[in-house]
């Protein structure tokens, strides 16, 4: 009764009550229902949640499709490359490639996101701090004028790589080249046959045996495509293949998880069993040549390998049950190389064939370089070439590899910011040109290491001139066939500009390999044993410092793969 | 007496709830933006006589739809004034003589997971260009473009009425509406026909 | 007519090189974050490297791709999702996942055997500029909800975009090829329409050393492999392995 | 007014006698500190995402799946008791009414609270309730424990109006007073609705064909899972209100309900769960030999994995199923209060195994031939956050065990609506 009574005195007061308040609220809450607020933000919030602003959105713009070519590393892979509004979106394999097959090295298909990488060389550095090109050309000016320069180059046969040859001869320097694990395995048939190891391939379209001494055959080495693909047409999953991949690897790889055959032997014993199968091959006669005989006994070979003696001369049967037979080292390893030379598969279809006349050979860099004023280093040098010198260095580079003794760090274009040409990839059978335009915009101020030179000296042909004689010169030998959309035999070209047309939209030209025979090869003495340099893995494939982001996926995001130890940090 | 004071009280919150959501909330949730160039369609299909949308607004070969045109199509008429219109000079001198493209602020613009295929609509199915985007195509005015602050679509996409019940034919441009469409027309395209 | 595409991975094909991980990646704007590990990462197509158990010289490894099976039957995923974000498309059979309609609950993560699910634990990002390295047709997803494998379902709109301009309604096969049947060096995985059985992939499907992963529980999934060796197939049926030799992807 | 500023003695019902409020401030304050770090784990979540969690793709439920499945469970006493009292007039089990639909309350708004911080993007949630997908199990868990939470807000609300100064407001009273008359009504609508989350919340797993380990058979589109959950919750939800009344006697050293509660309480509780335990073991047996070879998997080598061999079989089903059954049951054991709720915790715990199981070592155990068993362990954050929904349940209860009238007060009779 009480309560009443309050309420009713509050009743006649006109000032607010906590219970008018409440009725209040109440009534507010009711009518907030029917109206679009809470629905609305119900709504706008859920679309919010589907279109966060933070969150990166792709333009909506046409993609064009373009064929080019990888020239991240000197395989030279082919492209196609989406395109939209000047930068690349995608890249994929050029089916038509008559080498590479469509086929690309995992990080070839990141590759398209290297120019935005955290680790991309943006700015001119001089001795860690920012510097300009101007800087930069008047210190090179200095001194080469006051010395002579060692050129290094990562990437030989290409239009810059003349720009380096022409600079190095006018101005009495030297041009030195850096080779690949695949080139290097060649290096021993050098003074042997007399032709340069980057004029030699395997013919391996008609090999019938491979025996590899650890070398990636199948991940990465070679032109990934070329390889992988007569694996796949002659030998995958058959008992007994047309192709026969026998692996001798210390440990599992993915090579030798897919090989024919798998021998695993004891770390750094590959020339031992080498010499050891050289020797039971003639020991047995089981191979035409008579010598020279391998100063290593069976039992030895046995013994430092971990193979059974038995193992051994079983494996040298196989080895002559199909022929031609190669044996390919990962590195240079003259044992191996003789082992071909005994098998006789040198100058033979099937095995190690001459794929132009070229004479000359490159002076491989040494990476001591005593007495030069100043050291020029191609972006094309892989990063773990460090030179030893008191020289100024000049280090061209698109990405940063971590450690350096460079004076100049100069950021050079990165993936397919440059216009160049692609040379026969390392290890193929044919000769083969290609062109790979500048599609992207470049990202930052960039410089080629040709461009440099060229600017440093004016009577100095540019890259592109070059490129233009090359073709040229293409169109007078009028040998050859050019792959593109569809192949035609250069003879049936109209113009050079037709030729270059058709380069420029990515087509490949591939000579006519010289008769096998050419090649003739003089085995005088078993070569010592030298111990090669480690390669590693899939990175030998791969000479670009830094992968692309998504290369994660592969080794970070799953356990597909061994993350690739970084060099120098 | 005390039932009908609450009664009262109860009656003023439903009152200034309603006005709340129905009249100060929309202009609180929409913001305004007049486009940077007073275009009207219907001043162009007169005078130049452009008689059909895909004039301008084309599909290309592979299929993709071009769009707003670029700066050139205009400038292939306007590349000096042509009369003395304030929204000509600002064509003219802010975007055509400088080779700007214009930032047209476009009603219609869908989210980045919509996937929204003209060439599927118009050329397969042979929709008029007005079943979607209404008469916009005789505008003889331009209206303001309205953000929504908080989802960021253009007002266009949920219509003009706040109810969506009174909301004129083909206006409004959300799932349930292509939705609807679909239905009328007996498609079933799933999620991803219309999602990236 | 309603196709349903399926695939084919012969393992005895499958160097493990990877590269269908990547072209994957790229294709479906796929982010890399440096806090991701294989726990948390976004691997919508994973190849998982899978070992014999032996010693020695009998040490064998297979590499198997995984990716959404995109079940037929009963599909787990759909079964479970509580606002229609997952469903199998009646023209296709491929099976959707909408992240925009996703709230994120994971329940169609507990339900897939395959694990061919993945949640976005973070938010997406790239390195400054790298965003316009970014795939048009792709929208990039969001913090918080659940992604996977949509058989580039981008190609396909290009595909169905480009016939209605020629004035078609089916689109040219050509036009249509995910990312990692593009990407495979050796033409491992092949792609094809399951339910026209003159098409070379259903052959395949069909011939004795075809496989499925867990057949068993009876949701037809349409990811089929192939392999010439009797150890990798007998995988198709065997319990899970509790050794350690078998390598976690 | 000083002395009123003091104290809350004027909140306090007149016949109820509590302690100061300092001291109860004091008991507060701890739970206060949890409750605080509990937000701050939350608001982690919900702004960096679920990155601050330890879960991963293959572990893509973690702590809080159990925690809810767990809770949720033992709620159960709510709309069990209600059932008991209005549907089947059980009017003894009157006086622990009230804590019951509280600690009702306070688990499922809990639960749905630690739902909303673990699922990625909780601004979407509602598209459940727009876009529903009817075959799904989720889709019935959402829609019943949200209109659940709804009922048991509705049956909290009287028992809240009951307070001492809110009963001041006469239009309240009234209110309360309609609302109370519903309350029959709404036990019973709560009855259907538990029922079935309950059992979508079994379903939750069973009908996981890609998990061998905890996908079952069943009747029509429900996996046995389904009844088995209903039966284990209304078997421990009992049980715990049992364990809850006892602590809160304890704590506050008074006698709240009379000592053959108790004893029903235990009783019912204990036939429940020897029912549930047969029928859990008969469906054991069935998947054992029928469901798990089915798919093709030997069932056994699901127990192969330490520490979850099949001990944990053992324990869930004897040690903390039939043992404790047994001792609800028979006199001898129930008479002694100490067993009595001993067993009662066991009979809990029993019931939490069981979801432990299903949740945690489903997703742990390996699918794919070449998978292997997964270890998991929570980030801070997921257990902080489960420490805020156990601190807020406590402030909660004390709160209301403070100001509202949950137990009847010696003066009291049973029947206490409204007026004084």
């Amino acid at each position: 009764m009480s309560d009443a009574l309050v309420v009713t005195n509050e009743g006649r007061s006109m000032k607010l009550t906590r219970r008018d308040l409440l009725a209040w609220s109440a009534g507010a809450a009711a009518g907030l229902i029917v109206t679009p607020i809470p629905w609305k933000i119900l709504d706008d919030t859920s679309i919010w949640s589907q279109n966060w602003p933070w969150i990166p959105q792709p333009a909506r713009v046409p993609v064009e499709i373009i064929q080019s070519h990888c020239t991240l590393c000197p395989k030279g892979c082919g492209l196609r490359v989406r395109m939209a509004a000047g930068w690349a979106v995608g890249v994929a394999g050029m089916k038509t490639h008559p080498i590479s097959h469509g086929a690309l090295c995992p990080l070839g298909f990141g590759a398209h996101q290297l120019n935005w990488h955290p680790q991309r060389l943006r700015e001119v550095r001089h001795r860690g701090n920012p510097s300009s090109w101007t800087e930069a050309h008047a210190a090179f000016a200095k001194a080469k004028s006051e010395g002579p320069v060692v050129i290094i180059d990562g990437y030989p046969g290409r239009g810059a790589s003349s720009v380096f040859e022409g600079f190095a001869e006018a101005n009495h320097g030297l041009y030195r080249v850096v080779l690949g694990a695949e080139s290097r395995a060649l290096t021993p048939y050098e003074q042997w046959t007399g032709a340069p190891a980057l004029s030699l391939g395997y013919d391996l379209e008609n090999t019938q045996t491979i025996i590899s001494f650890g070398a990636p055959l199948l991940d990465g080495w070679g032109t990934p495509g070329y390889v992988t693909r007569l694996w796949a047409e002659k030998s995958a999953g058959a008992d007994d293949p047309q192709l026969r991949i026998i692996q001798i690897e210390p440990s599992l790889s993915r090579t030798a998880a897919r090989a024919w055959k798998w021998m695993p032997i004891r770390e750094g014993s590959e020339s031992a069993l080498a010499s050891g199968l050289a020797r039971v091959l003639l020991e047995q006669n089981l191979v035409a040549a008579h010598g020279p005989v391998p100063p290593i006994a069976l039992s030895e070979a046995a013994a430092r390998s971990g193979l059974s003696e038995d193992a051994i001369r079983d494996l040298a049967r196989v080895l002559v049950e199909r022929q031609p037979t190669v044996a390919i080292a990962a590195n240079e390893n003259p044992s191996v190389a003789a082992l071909s030379v005994i098998l006789g598969s040198v100058g033979v279809r099937g095995g190690i064939v001459r794929r132009e006349k070229i004479e000359r050979a490159y002076f491989s860099a040494n990476p001591v370089i005593p007495d030069a004023r100043a050291v020029l280093i191609d972006s094309s040098v892989p990063w773990d070439f460090v030179p030893q010198t008191g020289a100024e260095i000049f280090r061209f580079a698109a990405w940063n590899g971590g450690l350096t003794n460079a004076d100049w760090l100069l950021p050079a274009p990165g993936f397919l910011e440059e216009l160049t040409d692609v040379p026969t990839a390392p290890a193929l059978p044919v000769e083969t040109y290609a062109v790979a335009p500048a599609l992207a915009k470049p990202t930052y101020e960039v410089q080629s290491a040709a461009q440099f030179l060229a600017g440093t000296d004016s009577n100095l042909a540019s890259t592109e001139k070059i490129i233009h004689q090359r073709c040229a010169e293409l169109f007078r030998n009028r040998s050859g066939t050019l792959h593109g959309q569809e192949s035609i035999a250069i003879a049936k070209i109209e113009s050079v500009q037709k030729l270059e047309e058709r380069l420029w939209k990515g087509a490949v030209w591939v000579g006519e390999a010289p008769p096998p025979a050419s090649l003739r090869c003089e085995l005088k003495e078993w070569p010592s044993e030298t111990t090669p340099a480690h390669t590693t893995g899939w990175t030998n494939s791969w000479d670009v410092p830094v992968l692309p982001p998504l290369a994660s996926k592969l080794y970070i995001e799953s356990s597909l793969r061994e993350a690739p130890e970084r060099r120098n940090a | 007496m005390r039932i009908g004071r609450n009664a009262i009280a109860f009656a003023v919150g439903v009152l200034v709830a309603l006005v709340l959501g129905w009249v100060i909330f929309p202009r609180v949730l929409y913001v305004k933006k007049n486009q940077p160039v007073e275009f009207l369609h219907k001043t162009h299909a007169e005078k130049s006589g452009v008689a059909d949308c895909s004039e301008c607004h084309t599909i290309r070969d592979d299929g993709t739809f071009a769009g707003l045109p670029p700066m050139e199509k205009c400038a292939a008429c306007h590349a000096d004034k042509i009369g003395d219109s304030k929204a000509e000079a600002i064509l003219v001198n802010n975007y055509i003589k400088p080779g700007h493209e214009t930032p047209w602020l476009v009603y219609s613009e869908q989210p980045a997971n919509v996937w929204f295929s003209h060439a599927i609509h118009v050329k397969r199915a042979n929709l008029a260009c007005s079943e979607c985007h209404s008469t916009y195509g005789e505008s003889d005015q331009v209206r303001p473009y309205e953000l929504n602050r908080i989802s960021g679509y253009s007002r266009d996409i949920w219509g003009h009425s706040m109810s969506r019940l009174r909301r004129a034919p083909h206006e409004g441009m959300k799932m349930s509406d292509c939705e609807d469409c679909h239905k009328k027309h007996g498609v079933d395209v799933g999620c991803l026909g219309c999602h990236e | 007519m309603s196709a349903r595409y399926g695939m084919v991975i012969d393992l005895d094909r499958c160097t493990g090189c990877g590269s269908c991980m990547i072209a994957c990646a790229s294709e479906n704007n796929v982010p890399s974050l440096p806090q991701s590990t294989a726990r948390t990462g976004l691997t919508p197509l994973l190849v998982r490297k899978v070992s014999n158990g032996e010693k020695g010289e009998r040490q064998r490894e297979v590499f198997f791709p995984i990716m959404c099976a995109h079940c037929e039957h009963d599909t787990p995923c759909v079964k479970v999702c509580p606002q229609q974000a997952v469903e199998v498309d009646k023209a296709t059979g491929i099976v959707m996942q909408m992240p925009q309609r996703c709230l994120g609950c994971r329940y169609c993560m507990t339900a897939c055997p395959y694990h061919a699910r993945y949640f976005n634990w973070w938010d997406p990002a790239w390195p400054k500029g790298m965003e316009k390295s970014l795939n048009p047709g792709v929208a990039v997803r969001m913090r918080g909800v659940v992604e996977k494998c949509n058989l580039c379902h981008a190609r396909l709109h290009t595909a169905q975009e480009k016939a209605a301009a020629a004035g078609k309604r089916e689109i040219d096969p050509a036009d249509y090829v995910p990312a990692c049947v593009e990407a495979c060096p050796t033409g491992a995985i092949r792609f094809g329409n399951l339910a026209d059985s003159n098409d070379p992939v259903s052959k395949e499907a069909r011939s004795p050393n075809a496989f499925r992963l867990l057949a068993k529980l009876g949701t037809e999934p349409k990811l089929y492999y192939k392999s010439q060796e009797a150890w990798v197939r007998a995988l198709a049926e065997s319990n899970p392995a509790r050794n350690s030799e078998v390598q976690h992807g | 007014m000083a002395s009123s500023a003091l104290t809350d003695a004027r909140w306090i019902a007149r016949d109820a006698e509590r302690t100061s409020l300092s001291h109860f401030l004091m008991w507060l304050a701890p739970w206060a500190v949890l409750l605080a770090v509990g937000i701050y784990a939350a608001f982690l979540c919900l702004y960096y995402g679920l990155n601050q969690t330890n879960m991963d793709n293959r572990f893509a439920f973690g702590l809080w799946i159990f925690l809810d499945l767990g809770i949720i469970a033992l709620g159960a006493g709510a709309f069990f008791t209600g059932f008991l009292v209005y549907i089947l007039k059980r009017e003894e089990l009157k006086p622990i009414l009230n804590t019951a639909v509280v600690v009702g309350f306070i688990c499922y708004s809990g639960a749905v609270s630690i739902l909303m911080i673990d699922v990625g993007q909780p601004l979407r949630a509602w598209f459940t309730f727009w876009h529903p997908n009817t075959h799904s199990m989720l889709t019935e868990v959402t829609f019943c424990i949200s209109c659940y939470l709804l009922v048991l807000s509705l049956e909290y609300i009287p028992i809240l109006l009951r307070n001492r100064q809110l009963r001041r407001l006469p239009s309240f009273l009234v209110f309360e007073h309609q609302l109370h008359k519903l309350v029959p009504v709404l036990a019973a609508v709560g009855t259907l609705l538990s029922f079935f989350h309950q059992g979508s919340l079994g379903g939750l797993y069973g009908v996981l064909r890609g998990r061998p380990f905890a996908f079952r058979t069943g009747f029509l589109i429900w996996p046995s899972t389904f009844f088995l959950f209903i039966l284990s919750a209304i078997a421990s939800g009992p049980s715990f209100l049992m364990l809850i009344t006892a602590t809160v006697e304890k704590v506050t050293g008074r006698k709240l309900v009379p000592e053959d509660v108790f004893r029903r309480l235990g009783y019912i509780s204990g036939l429940l769960l020897a029912l549930y335990i047969a029928a859990k073991s008969i469906d054991t047996l069935v998947w054992l030999n029928y469901t798990s070879r089915s798919v093709g998997f030997a069932p056994w080598q699901f127990y192969s994995h330490k520490p979850f061999g099949t001990p944990i079989l053992f324990i869930e089903i004897v040690l903390l199923g039939l043992l404790p059954a047994s001792l609800l049951i028979l006199k001898a054991t129930a008479q002694r209060r100490w067993i009595l709720l001993t067993a009662a915790a066991m009979a809990c715990g029993g019931v939490l195994l069981n979801r432990f199981v299903l949740t945690v070592q489903t997703l742990a155990l390996p699918t794919l031939p070449f998978d292997d068993f997964l270890q998991y362990v929570p980030s801070w954050q997921e257990v902080a956050s489960f420490g805020g929904v156990i601190a807020y349940g406590v402030i909660l209860y004390s709160l209301s065990y403070r100001y509202l009238p949950l137990f009847p007060t010696p003066k009291q009779g049973a029947s206490h609506v409204s007026g004084h």
